[in-house]
This record gives C-alpha cells, sequence and structure tokens, in this order.
C-alpha cells in the first residue's frame, strides 16, 4: 500500500479563526504528522481563489485525502468535497476538522485556542488517514407518495403532487377528510366562508386522477427509507359502501344509539351511525363500531332493514393494505389544549365556557346551531361574552411556553362574528399582547377594535366560576391597575394549539423526531423547514408548528414541491457511510439487530448482514456489538480510537 | 558457613541487609495479602511461615513486563533509540523453596547458556535467594523427589535456612551468600552439635514425607519423544480453557513476546517491551497467514508438557520442570501434570 | 438429595439411544477431592460422573468450545450434546442460545437442583482443615463432609459455601430437559448481592484503594476470560490471544486490529481489560463465579460483574438467561430507563 | 499560583452530529465563551459511543470524559440516545464502583439549538474537575 499523502488547509477565515489561533502553529503542527504531504494556509479558504489552490494542490502534490480546518462542516464540507472530486479525488477522503464555530469563536486566550485548535486537526487528520474512497449509494425510487392527514394542509400537498402527474394516497384518520378548517365558519382576515373555500378542494383531491383518499384510516407501520418507503395503513371498516350510500338519512332516524358528536366537539349528539358533515367526502354515511349496539341483526339491525340500496353491510372487515411510496408528507393538524389542565379557568367543567373551535361550531351554518351564537346552557342570545386570549400558551411554568400565533387573529375574529350575530351584545378580549403580523391582520384588529367595539382588557384571567345563572370572569386590567370583575353570559377560550392526538405515534412509526414542544421537528429551523429529520419525510400544517391557513397552505406545497423535486429522480443517493460487518469477528449473536432503529441487519448463516437500503449509519450496531464485529464506514471504531490518541497527545 | 539465627532476629538481619547505603539489599520476603502469598518489600515482621508463595520468584530476574529501549522519530529524521537497563539494585529474596531455588540454574541456562540476555543478566547478577528448606510439603501437589530435586536441595540458593522450631539453622550456598550472612554480624551464633543433629534429622524426614510421584521420570524424555502422535494428548486437555495460569506461576517457564508500546504517533515515541507469553495461548504459536502449527488443546499441552520433561532435557540434561506443583494446584479445570506424565508413559509402555 | 445414579442413568440411556453423542459431566480427578469436567462418550465412562460440593465448573463452557471445535472441522453435530447444569450453568446456557451460538435442540440439559447449598469455596475450607487435605466432598443435607487424613470432617455448607451460592437467587436449573433435585428456588441462605453491598458501604477513595491493589496485582492470565462460557468471542477486543483468520480476512484487518490495550500487565491496562470484561458481560453474566474462582491472585471479580448485574436488575428490570428469546440488556431500552444522571 | 489555579483538565467530548455538535456550532455562532479544556470529537449518535471509548480515553489520559447527544425523543436516529442512556449508566456506574470520582464522567443533553447549555455544560464540568486535579487512576503510565 503505497503512503497516505494528506493536505491539510487552515483558513484564517478573516480573522475569524486568526485572531484566536496561530494558523501557522496548526499547519506547522499538522507537516509534522507522518502522513501529511502538504499543508497550506489561506485567508478565506472557502473563496474562489481559496477554492481553486485547493484543487490546484491536489493535483500538484498527488494528494490522496484532505483536511480542511476552518468552519463547521456543516456550511463547507459538501464546498471541498466537490473541489475534491474537481481535482480527481474521491470526495469522502475529505473531511473537515471545525476550528472555528467549536474554537476560535468561543475561546479567547490565543494559547489555549491554538492547542485546541491542533488537537482537533490532528485528530481529523488520523481519522482521515483511514478513510475510504466511496461511492454514493444509488437507489431505485418509488415514484408514489402518502401523505398523512386530510386537512387543508393535506388535502393541498395531495393536490399539488398529484397535479405533477405522481401517484398520492392521502390517509385520513377521520370518516371525513376536511379537517381543522371543515370545522370553522369564517376565516379571518377576510371573513370569507371556510366550508366554501374548503368544500372544493376537498371534491378536488377526492376526484383527482393520481390521488387515492382513504378515509377512516391511519398509518400502522412504516418500514424502509427515503425513496422506497413501505406503508402499512389500517383501513378501519365503516359498514357502509359509498357506492350505494345515497345520503337519505333513514338510517340515522331509526338508530337507538346516541352519543356526543366529536365533529361538533360535543355541543350536539350523533347516532351511531352518523355523517360528520353534510359536506363530508366520501359523502357516506359511517357506521360507529364502538357505538354500535352490536353489527348484528339479532341484536338491533335497524339500519341495515331500512337502507333501501343495501349499502349498509355488517359483514364488510377492516383491513390493513400495504402501499410502497417514495415519500411522505406528514400533515397531522393540532388539537386544543385539554382544559382539564386549567382547573382555576373551570377545567372544561363550567358550563358556557366554550373553547375557540366550539365557538367556530355555534357561528357555522353547518353547525348545531346553523350560526347563530347561542349559549349551550339555555339556548339564549348571550349579551356579554368574554374571550380569553393565551390560555395555555406563553406560560411555561405551568402550560406551552410557545405562542400559539393564530388565537389574537381568531379571537378578534371571533369577536367580530358575535358582533355581527348580535349586534347589541357587549365583547371583552382578555389579551397579554396583540401578535398581528400577516398581511392585513392589523387592520383587522384595529377594526375589531374601532368599529365593533370590542373591549380589549390587557391582563390575564384568575378565575372562572358560575355565578347566578353566569359565568364571572376575575380578571386584572394590567393598564389601569384595576381588578375586572365581569359577569358573562358565555366566556370563549383561545387554547393554546398542541399538535393532534397521536402525533406521538406517528412520529415513533415514522422515525422522525418531535421538537421541545412536542411538535415535529424540522430538519433545520431555517434551511430546511418542511424535512423532516428523516429522509424522505416532509411536514406540513399546524403538525409542525401552530400556524394559520395561508401559512400552512404554503408549506403544504413547498412539501409537495419537495416531493415532487425527489421523486422527480430515476435513482437517489445515499450516503455510503453505513455499517459493515467484519465477517471473521461476527459471531451471529443478534444484538445490532436489535440495537438497529431501522430494521436494517438480519442474521443470515449466522452471520449478521446489513441492508444498505436501510442502514442510516448511525452506529448503534457498532457500540453494542461485543466483538467489534461491526463498524460504520469512515467512522470506524479504529479511527474514533485515534482521534481519541490524537486529542490527548 | 553454618550458623544459627533466633527467628526473632531475622528482621534485625534484614534491616542489616537494607542498611548499608552503599551497595544496600532491598529484601523481599513472602507476605500474605488477600489470601496469596506474595514477595513483597520486607520492613519487619518477617515470619517465612508460607506453605509457598503464588507465584514463583523468577520475576526478580525475570519480570512480567520490562522495557529495552524506548524509540523516538521525528518525520523525516532517523529514529533514536534509548537502551533502557535495569536499575543496579541488589535484591535479596527470602523464603525461596528449593523447587523455586532450582528454577534458577534453569532460568539461567535460558537466558546465559547459548546465548547472553543482557536484561536478564543485568537483573541476575544483583539477586540473593534466602532458600527455605521445606520441613513437610506446603502443598498437596509437591513433587521434587520425581524430577531430581529434594526439600532440602539448595540448587540456585544463595543461602539455605531450615526451620528449627525457634531459630533456623543457616547455612551460607555461595559466596554471596557469605556476605548476606556476614552482614548480619552477630545476630548469628554457631550451630551447636544438637543443633547439626537436628538439622540432619529434619533434612531426613523432609525427605521422607510422601509426595506426589512421577512414576518414571529418568524415561520420560524418551517416552514422551515417542508418544508425540499420542492420542491422549487431545484426550487429557480437553477440559483446557487455554489460560495462562499454569505457565504464569511456573518457576522455569520463560517464554516471551515482544511489543512496541507507542505513546505518540507524531512525532512516533515509545517503548519496545518484553512480556511473558504463554505456550497455552490459543494464538502462541498463530502464523500471520492463519495457520497455527498448534491448533489445538491437545498440542498446547503436548508442548508444555514436553518443554518440561523432553525438550530441556535433550537440550540441557535435566528436567526443566522442579516439581513445586503451582500447575497442579492453580488449574480451574484439573489438569494434572504430574497424571498426564505418567499416563503418557504408561502408554508409552 | 440426587442420586448419583440418576445422573449416571440419564447418561448412560441417552448415549445407547443416541440421543446425545457425548455427555459433559463431572468425575474425579487426580488432585485430592475436586472433580474435574468429563467428556463422557461411552457408557463405561458414564459411571465415573460424580456430583459433588467440589463440581464449581460451568460447563457450558464445554458447550462453545464444541461448536467452536465442530466450525472448525466444518462439521454439524449428529446428534445434541447432553451437559450437566446448575442453575447458573443452565442460566449461562440460556443465554448463549439468546445470542444464536446455538440452538435449543442442539443440547439435552441434565439440570441439577443445587437444593440447599452449592459448591465449596476452597479459600473458605483450608483454614478450617487446620493443614490436612481433603481428598473427597460429598453433599449431606445443609452439610459438607469431607475426608481427610485424619478422618471424615462435617462442616455446615453455610459455613464453606461460596459466596455466589449463598447468595444464588436461582439454585434450580429452570431451563432443563431432565432435572434432579428439589427445586429449592426462594431459598435465601445470604441477601442477594451481600458481598457487593458490604463493599459498596465503603467510600469512593477506599474502594479505589482495595481495587488499585487487586489491579496491580493482576498477571493478566485470562483464567477470568478463559473459564467464562460468554467470552466466546474469537477474538477478544482488549487483548487477542487468537486473532480469527479466515478465508475472509484480509491483511488490512490484521493491520488495524486496534490495541484498546497494551499487553503489559500494569494497572493501567489490567483495569481497561477487567472494566471491559465487565462491561461486555452486563446483562449476559449468570454470577456462576468460576472467573472469581478461578483467578489465581484472588481479585474479586465477581464484584464488577455483581455490580453490573444489579445496577440492570435494578435499574433496567432485568435478569441475565431469564429467557431464550428475551432482549438483550445493552441492545435494548425502556422509556423509564433511569436519565437523572444526565444534564 | 497554586496548583489548582495552573492545572487545565484534558477533556474529550464525544458530540453527536445532529445536536451536540450543532449545539456547539451555535454557541460558536453566539460567540458565548466557555473553557478550551474539551476536544470535540463528532460521532454520528450518541448510540455510535462504544463504552471502550470512554476506558480509552480515560486510559490514554483523559481528565474528565463527556458524551453529549439530542434530548430523549430528539434523536435523529430516534433510539440511539436511549441505547446510549443504557450503556453510559452501566460505564458511569462501574467506574464510579472502582473508586474513580463520578464527576470525571459526565453525559448531557444538548440540542442544535442549546448553544448556551453546550457552553454551561463544558463551564460546569471543568469546574468540577478542577478540584479533582489530574486523572491517575486509569491513566497509563508514561513509563512503568
Amino acid at each position: 500500500m503505497s503512503k497516505k499523502r494528506t493536505g491539510v488547509f487552515v483558513c484564517h477565515c478573516g480573522t475569524n479563526i486568526a485572531a484566536t489561533v496561530d494558523v501557522a502553529k496548526v499547519a506547522k503542527e499538522m507537516a509534522g504528522e507522518n502522513t501529511v504531504a502538504f499543508t497550506q494556509e489561506y485567508v478565506y479558504m472557502c473563496s474562489e481563489p481559496g477554492q481553486e489552490s485547493v484543487v490546484q494542490a491536489i493535483k500538484d502534490n498527488k494528494l490522496d485525502s484532505v483536511v480542511v480546518t476552518c468552519c463547521s462542516p456543516n456550511l463547507h464540507e459538501k464546498t471541498f468535497r466537490d473541489n475534491a472530486q474537481r481535482a480527481g479525488i474521491n470526495n469522502f477522503t475529505v473531511e473537515i476538522a471545525n476550528i472555528r464555530e467549536q474554537c476560535s469563536w468561543v475561546h479567547k486566550d490565543k494559547a489555549k485556542g491554538t492547542e485546541k485548535a491542533i488537537k482537533i486537526s490532528r485528530s481529523v487528520v488520523r481519522r482521515v488517514n483511514r478513510n475510504k474512497p466511496m461511492d454514493a449509494i444509488a437507489v431505485p425510487v418509488t415514484r408514489r407518495a402518502m401523505v398523512i392527514g386530510g386537512g387543508i394542509a393535506g388535502i393541498q400537498a395531495a393536490i399539488d403532487i398529484g397535479n405533477a402527474g405522481i401517484e398520492v394516497i392521502l390517509v385520513e384518520k377521520q370518516a371525513t377528510i376536511g379537517g381543522r378548517m371543515l370545522q370553522l365558519s369564517e376565516t379571518f382576515p377576510t371573513l370569507d366562508c371556510a366550508q366554501c373555500v374548503m368544500s372544493p378542494k376537498m371534491v378536488e383531491v377526492n376526484r383527482h386522477p393520481k390521488v387515492k383518499v382513504m378515509t377512516y384510516s391511519e398509518v400502522q407501520e412504516v418500514a424502509g427509507s427515503v425513496g422506497n418507503f413501505r406503508v402499512k395503513v389500517f383501513k378501519r371498516s365503516t359498514f357502509v359502501d359509498p357506492d350505494k350510500c345515497k345520503l337519505c338519512d333513514e338510517c340515522t332516524e331509526v338508530c337507538p344509539v346516541v352519543v356526543p358528536n366529536e365533529y361538533e366537539h360535543g355541543l350536539t349528539a350523533r347516532r351511531a351511525i352518523y355523517i360528520p358533515y353534510a359536506q363530508a367526502i366520501p359523502a357516506s354515511f359511517t357506521l360507529d363500531e364502538d357505538a354500535c349496539l352490536g353489527l348484528n341483526p339479532v341484536v338491533c339491525g335497524k339500519c341495515k332493514d331500512v337502507c333501501e340500496t343495501g349499502a349498509i353491510d355488517y359483514d364488510i372487515r377492516s383491513q390493513t393494505v400495504t402501499e410502497d411510496v417514495g415519500a411522505i408528507v406528514v400533515a397531522t393538524g393540532f388539537d386544543l389544549y385539554d382544559q382539564a389542565n386549567i382547573p382555576e379557568l373551570g377545567g372544561g367543567k363550567i358550563e358556557d365556557v366554550l373553547d375557540g373551535l366550539q365557538f367556530e361550531r355555534l357561528c357555522s351554518a353547518s353547525g348545531a346551531t346553523h350560526g347563530h351564537v347561542l349559549r349551550p346552557s339555555d339556548h339564549k342570545e348571550p349579551k356579554d361574552v368574554v374571550f380569553i386570549q393565551c390560555v395555555g400558551s406563553r406560560d411555561p411554568a405551568k402550560h406551552c411556553a410557545y405562542c400559539s400565533k393564530i388565537c389574537c387573529m381568531y379571537t378578534a375574529k371571533h369577536a367580530r362574528l358575535y358582533k355581527k350575530h348580535c349586534p347589541d351584545g357587549r365583547a371583552y378580549i382578555f389579551y397579554i399582547d396583540i401578535r398581528s403580523g400577516g398581511k392585513g391582520y392589523e387592520e383587522f384588529v384595529q377594526r375589531t377594535m374601532e368599529d365593533d367595539d370590542t373591549l380589549y382588557l390587557r391582563g390575564r384571567v384568575s378565575r372562572l366560576y358560575r355565578h347566578n345563572g353566569k359565568v364571572r370572569v376575575h380578571g386584572t386590567d394590567t393598564l389601569t391597575g384595576q381588578n375586572v370583575e365581569i359577569d358573562a353570559d358565555m366566556v370563549v377560550l383561545a387554547l393554546a394549539m398542541v399538535p393532534s392526538k397521536g402525533t406521538a405515534e406517528i412520529a415513533k412509526t415514522l422515525k422522525i423526531g418531535r421538537d421541545k414542544d412536542l411538535f415535529l421537528a424540522e430538519a433545520h429551523p431555517k434551511l430546511r423547514p418542511v424535512e423532516s429529520i428523516t429522509g424522505g419525510i416532509y411536514l406540513a400544517g399546524a403538525a409542525q408548528a401552530p400556524k394559520d391557513i395561508p401559512e400552512t397552505v404554503a408549506q403544504a406545497g413547498a412539501a409537495a414541491a419537495k416531493v415532487i423535486a425527489l421523486l422527480s429522480q430515476a435513482t437517489l443517493s445515499r450516503s455510503p457511510l453505513i455499517a459493515k460487518v467484519r465477517r471473521s469477528h461476527c459471531t451471529g449473536c443478534g444484538m445490532c439487530v436489535e440495537a438497529c432503529p431501522f430494521i436494517a441487519i438480519r442474521l443470515e448463516g449466522g452471520k449478521a448482514i446489513v441492508n444498505e437500503a436501510l442502514c442510516e449509519g448511525c452506529g448503534s450496531c457498532s457500540a453494542t456489538c461485543l466483538r467489534a464485529a461491526i463498524d460504520v464506514k469512515n467512522v470506524t471504531q479504529l479511527q474514533v480510537y485515534e482521534m481519541i490518541e490524537a486529542c490527548l497527545a | 558457613m553454618e550458623k544459627i539465627l533466633d527467628k526473632k532476629q531475622i528482621d534485625g538481619w534484614i534491616a542489616a541487609l537494607t542498611a548499608k547505603s552503599q551497595d544496600g539489599w532491598e529484601v523481599h520476603a513472602p507476605m500474605l495479602e488477600e489470601g496469596i502469598w506474595t514477595y513483597q518489600p520486607a520492613s519487619g515482621a518477617v515470619r517465612l511461615d508460607h506453605p509457598n508463595t503464588n507465584q514463583s520468584p523468577k520475576g526478580f530476574a525475570f519480570p512480567q513486563r520490562e522495557i529495552f529501549f524506548s524509540f523516538e522519530q521525528i518525520k523525516g529524521e532517523a529514529p533514536r533509540l534509548t537502551q533502557v537497563l535495569p536499575k543496579e539494585q541488589r535484591h535479596a529474596v527470602f523464603g525461596v523453596r528449593p523447587c523455586d531455588g532450582r528454577g534458577v540454574p534453569r532460568m539461567d541456562k535460558v537466558f546465559t547458556d547459548h546465548v547472553e540476555d543482557p536484561y536478564y543478566n543485568a537483573r541476575r547478577k544483583n539477586v540473593a535467594y534466602v532458600g527455605l528448606a521445606c520441613n513437610k510439603p506446603p502443598s498437596p501437589n509437591c513433587f521434587c523427589l520425581s524430577v531430581g530435586g529434594s526439600p532440602v536441595s539448595t540448587d540456585g540458593l544463595d543461602v539455605q535456612l531450615t526451620d528449627l522450631g525457634d531459630r533456623y539453622f543457616v547455612k551460607a550456598i555461595t559466596e554471596t551468600g557469605k556476605a548476606l550472612m556476614t552482614a548480619g554480624g552477630k545476630l548469628f551464633t554457631d550451630p551447636s552439635a544438637a543443633d547439626q543433629k537436628q538439622v540432619k534429622q529434619v533434612h531426613t524426614d523432609a525427605v521422607a514425607h510422601p509426595q506426589r510421584k512421577i512414576n518414571d521420570p529418568d524415561g520420560a524424555p524418551a517416552k514422551l519423544r515417542a508418544s508425540f502422535n499420542s492420542p491422549l494428548w487431545e484426550e487429557m486437555a480437553r477440559a483446557c480453557i487455554g489460560c495462562g495460569i499454569c505457565t504464569f506461576l511456573c518457576p522455569t517457564c520463560h517464554c516471551f513476546d515482544i511489543n512496541d508500546e507507542v505513546q505518540s504517533k507524531a512525532p512516533l515515541k515509545g517503548q519496545r517491551v518484553r512480556t511473558w507469553d504463554n505456550c497455552q495461548f490459543p494464538d502462541f504459536t498463530m502464523h500471520s497467514s492463519g495457520h497455527n502449527p498448534r491448533e489445538n488443546t491437545g498440542a498446547r499441552l503436548r508442548q508444555r508438557v514436553n518443554h518440561k520433561f523432553q525438550y530441556f532435557h535433550e537440550n540441557f540434561g535435566m528436567h526443566q520442570c522442579t516439581g513445586c506443583g503451582r500447575c497442579i494446584s492453580g488449574c480451574p479445570v484439573g489438569i494434572d501434570i504430574v497424571a498426564v506424565v505418567n499416563k503418557v508413559t504408561e502408554h508409552a509402555g | 438429595m440426587i442420586d448419583i445414579k440418576d445422573i449416571r442413568d440419564t447418561a448412560r440411556d441417552m448415549l445407547t439411544k443416541g440421543e446425545a453423542r457425548a455427555v459433559i459431566g463431572y468425575r474425579r480427578g487426580s488432585r485430592g477431592m475436586l472433580a474435574e469436567p468429563a467428556f463422557i462418550t461411552n457408557l463405561e465412562q458414564a459411571d465415573e460422573l460424580v456430583w459433588d460440593p467440589t463440581c464449581f465448573h460451568n460447563l457450558s463452557l464445554y458447550l462453545v468450545e464444541d461448536r467452536k471445535f465442530l466450525a472448525h472441522l466444518r462439521k454439524t453435530a449428529n446428534a445434541p450434546i447432553a451437559i450437566v447444569a446448575k442453575g447458573c450453568d443452565a442460566r449461562s446456557i440460556v443465554v448463549l442460545m439468546q445470542e444464536h451460538y446455538f440452538k435449543r435442540e442442539d443440547v439435552y440439559i441434565i439440570g441439577v437442583s443445587c437444593e440447599g447449598t452449592g459448591v465449596v469455596d476452597e479459600r473458605k475450607l483450608a483454614p478450617l482443615l487446620n493443614g490436612a487435605h481433603a481428598t473427597s466432598a460429598a453433599f449431606d443435607g445443609d452439610d459438607f463432609v469431607f475426608t481427610t487424613a485424619e478422618g471424615e470432617k462435617r462442616l455446615p455448607a453455610r459455613e464453606v459455601m461460596a459466596d455466589r451460592c449463598l447468595e444464588c437467587r436461582n439454585p434450580f436449573p429452570k431451563e432443563h430437559n431432565a432435572v434432579f433435585g428439589e427445586d429449592k428456588t426462594g431459598r435465601q441462605l445470604a441477601e442477594p448481592f451481600a458481598a457487593l453491598t458490604r463493599f459498596e458501604a465503603q467510600g469512593n477513595s477506599a474502594r479505589w484503594d482495595i481495587w488499585s491493589r487487586h489491579f496491580d496485582r493482576c498477571i493478566r492470565c485470562f483464567a477470568c476470560r478463559s473459564v467464562c462460557p460468554m467470552c466466546y468471542c474469537d477474538e477478544c477486543v482488549v487483548d487477542s490471544i487468537s486473532f480469527p483468520v479466515t478465508a475472509e480476512t484480509t491483511a488490512e484487518d490484521k493491520a488495524n486490529r486496534i490495541r484498546w490495550i497494551e499487553r503489559s500487565a500494569v494497572r493501567s491496562e489490567n483495569i481497561t481489560y477487567l472494566m471491559t470484561r465487565a462491561m461486555h458481560l452486563a446483562g449476559r453474566c449468570t454470577d456462576c463465579g468460576e472467573c472469581e474462582r478461578a483467578c489465581p491472585v484472588n481479585v474479586p471479580i465477581r464484584l464488577l460483574n455483581n455490580k453490573m448485574e444489579r445496577e440492570a436488575r435494578e435499574k433496567f428490570g432485568y435478569e441475565p438467561g431469564a429467557s431464550i428469546g428475551g432482549s438483550s440488556l445493552v441492545a435494548s431500552f425502556l422509556d423509564s430507563d433511569p436519565g437523572d444522571f444526565i444534564r | 499560583m497554586s496548583e489548582q489555579q495552573t492545572y487545565e483538565p484534558r477533556i474529550v467530548a464525544f458530540l453527536c452530529k445532529w445536536c451536540s455538535s450543532a449545539g456547539s456550532d451555535l454557541a460558536g455562532v453566539s460567540r458565548i465563551q466557555y473553557p478550551a479544556n474539551a476536544t470535540p470529537i463528532t460521532v454520528p449518535c450518541t448510540g455510535a459511543i462504544s463504552p471502550m471509548y470512554i476506558l480509552s480515553a480515560f486510559n490514554k489520559g483523559a481528565d474528565g470524559v463527556l458524551v453529549s447527544g439530542c434530548h430523549i425523543g430528539d434523536c435523529h436516529y430516534i433510539e440511539g440516545n436511549y441505547l446510549a442512556r443504557r450503556k453510559m449508566h452501566l460505564i458511569m456506574q462501574l467506574i464510579e464502583f472502582i473508586g474513580v470520582e463520578p464527576n470525571r464522567f459526565r453525559m448531557s443533553w444538548v440540542s442544535a439549538a442549546e448553544g448556551g447549555k453546550f457552553a454551561q455544560v463544558i463551564t460546569d464540568f471543568v469546574n468540577d474537575l478542577k478540584p479533582l486535579g489530574p486523572q491517575e487512576k486509569l491513566k497509563k503510565a508514561e513509563r512503568a
């Protein structure tokens, strides 16, 4: 084996590095390494002349590997790897030693900074010494996509992907697509009707030749990785054949079972057989198996008897279907923060204290009151309505630390809707401050205050309780410093947005992370806001963070664009830095198989075998193997061992 | 030179040896720690009531690890080597049992007979062995009588002590021994006729004590040679686990390995060290091709036994084994060199 | 009480019917009272089998050797191998099967219950015999009976039993094909982990004082590793005595071995060796105690393994050798694993 | 100056690529100052950190060893940090058991967004290591 020839390129980064690190000394020390054949320092290695000099140096000195000691690899690893390729050597023999973010920027003492920079550089030189040239792995792509969640985000993403000619499967847990947006009455700041906007979208997606809509379905299991996922979807039986159902509603008339209607947030009840909304898609009834007396003609069977078209069939079974897709968009939306967590505001037990979505349903023409704002306790028009913002939001000590972003706007909208319904009523809004960034948003809030005569009170509400048939609101107005007491007919809480129920499970199933607030985590907060940390899985809508409809639609479009770009490639290249088994040392104990988070290792003939398409190169296998019989390429145990040695030399 | 030393005076003698600042001795004696007897620097309260030490005293001349030289190489320059010879320090080892004493000339043969090992020599010339005769066998696995030794052998020793109850009968064997005794000066008294008589009796009784027995030690070399391909080896080694207890505890096993221990890669810096090796380790004869001429425990057991009772004998005219029995007592799985030699020689006819 | 005849009959039966190609058990050795491993392949040898308090050895080690031997010859076994196994030994066999080292049907486990006692600790026995050497040892209820030149010596087993047996929680081989002796699971002769608890009661610096002396004493004969059925790796990561060279081994493989420790038996290297071994046995060690018994310089290796065993049990609810299909300690996790040490 | 003031502990810091290494980058971008005692080694995931690395670092003379990764639930590889949590618990217990100061080993969760926390973790570790003095117990002797 010919001797290794490594080039070390030390960047000054202007004075960003050179001010704290004696770059000349770093270069000199690296020149003392046995494998280093060339060293160079330069004021800006990443500049055009800097890059050119690297390319030239590789050629002139017949270098086979390169260490650039500069800024974080996140910034210029790709730059210099591309250069290496231009110079005719393999890009995986290039590594970055980070002496800026991890050294010069965080230390002032030049002697200590230099010493640390030398250790960092030396350890990377030792690592590179054993880096192997490698080619990216080409993986064929399945040109199909799945969108999980049939709200506005999911619908938009599905339509956009479908329009690019790519097959999409839209999976929705509920009996209808439409999600939260379908439950809204009007939307801010234009006050246009949500359903009027939503219904055509729902119809469009349902009729789209490239989109297959699966409602009442849940993702059960996901295997594979970017480009090639295999998804198992559990499709619950509705016991109604949508093709035969004529929406005559006769089944509900005879159904003896009454349960709270979750689509109306418990404001109304429904039967065991029901349709969520008139606009539901698929336009078909659903038989709620849990509520039904028994799916058995002997027990009840009234709905089946009354159905003229024979659409109801108790023998339709739930089934699990397997779909192969190349990319997945997760748009699982949000729920409201549970009122039970806020006992001082009644914990959800005080009558006429509603949450924002319940109020939406009251205002909605398709809702329980057909668009009349009536209070649930006595069905009278409320005269004094108190809206409370930031309930559960912006309270790191007790509830959610973050701002739910849309509550200022929808509370203003609620006040206006209320005033439209009851022009003689009084609307009060408790707020901490008003956040109305967005096109036309600030004007909208101003109009609420000025035109609609809504009373904005700056302060928190400390307590709610029933008092003389009303809800007594104890609050403070911090601007006047006065305590405020209002006997309200109705109170509406702008509860924090939280990831929808089941987000934890879906994150686990998809192997994507969640952030500190338990929303789905984007790969990078600035630069990769619609990608999850797992390749091929994208995020859209409120599952990623609280956001309003236009933002949601924009993100859905962005996610769709990412999916289209991904699936437009004939093959994908995967990082070749994956696990490799040393067969001579493997005893087939199977610990790596168990430790692997990606089900990428199996035993065959008493030895572990890595599935290159599935391995992500995390190294859990190598740290678990007692025999060092499995290693991640280019981050082998031997390399880490030598890096440790270099750090302590 | 023959003297009597009151047992109470032994610490005084050791103190006298240690005291002389110019060419003072470092004295080591068996001490009981964590249930095992080891040689430790003596600092009073030396009793010499040990059965035998857990490890033989061979490490004084042939330590388990020693540095040959240190090396350093700066990139582009020639390597610099610095020999590391042992410190000039004299060691007097007390309480050496006759079997271990007999190990000394055997080690000398290996390291000084055909070749001069400077490291061994540098240590060896500075070690004196103060032996202690075995009034009765200290271990149920003793068999020194079978290998040409005796519980009262003075072979390899500089001084021999014999326990006479409250006092030792002290006999100088070598000039070094005399010097050691002279250093004790008036602590020693001249033996009476009764003392002389008692020593003789003690020695006679010691030899008469029953021991384990190798049946045909003299015929062993030829019979082992004839039994090289015997299936018995594999059978008897079935239980062998390939650990290093037998050889590491042995007073005459001397195989070693040489390694470079690198401290720094750039500049290259480190030491070349010698460590004990062990023919029972599976990789002892492993070739880099993967071929191993002694690929099973049978071949390795044969190597150990034959080395002791055949090869060494052929080279030096004596059994290498001195019958201390440590390999038997120490073996976790019952491999018993006496039983092995007897069985092989019996089957050889 | 186990009648040795039962074990011998089973062995003979297995061999006669060809249901086992060999029986691994214990027989009388040539050294005083001590039993030694026996490899029985014919009927006459079956009568050599013994069962007494010196049957220390965890014979599952020889199942490992057997598999290695067969692999070396590229042979497959034509019949299972039968093995006499105590509770701890049987758990070792379970761990080996958990790690796919061999299959359940490859082994016929002749379980022996330790009943109310266990194996003797020679180091405890020696002072009680006043210099005499025992030529035989036998179980007798809660006593051990030793024969010496001075006659018979009866001692309560608890006084001379190995600590591992006193502290044993499962003296009965749950996994077995045949089993002899009464199941006395639940007997408690000493608190589990009693020796560990005593040791841990000492402060940090006292513990270091003791351990540093132990580490200094280690001669790296590797008896602890050699005697351990779990140390079945062809090449030990810390100090190879048997680098497996196969057709697939490249020159690079050979050159790229990591020297985690040097061969010098000095403290730092001994520590790294012993600590690595303890880590690698975590969740796998079934506390047969053979490493500690074999150690020629009395390093209390069991304490290290016990420490890991207790952590696994108390913090992760993990019992080594509990089931063949069970998960491995370090390849699995629970959401409830303690994390309060993490900042 | 007393020895304690001049003594600078040497720390090997194993950082996972996705969270803690990124967190240390953020500390850099934010110019949060912390002591220069810790040399980072970036690995894909804490799950890839073999206990051998810890032992080896101490063997080679590290005064302290830090392992830092993603918070539970945030692992880029989903489960790697769970596996690490268990392994590191065991190795930490073992190190302490033989009488090495438990403060010589540390594990932390530092996310990509926690630049300040990263700096704090290093600062605290250095402060905790200084009173302990050089680590001699597990260190290979220069020449024995």
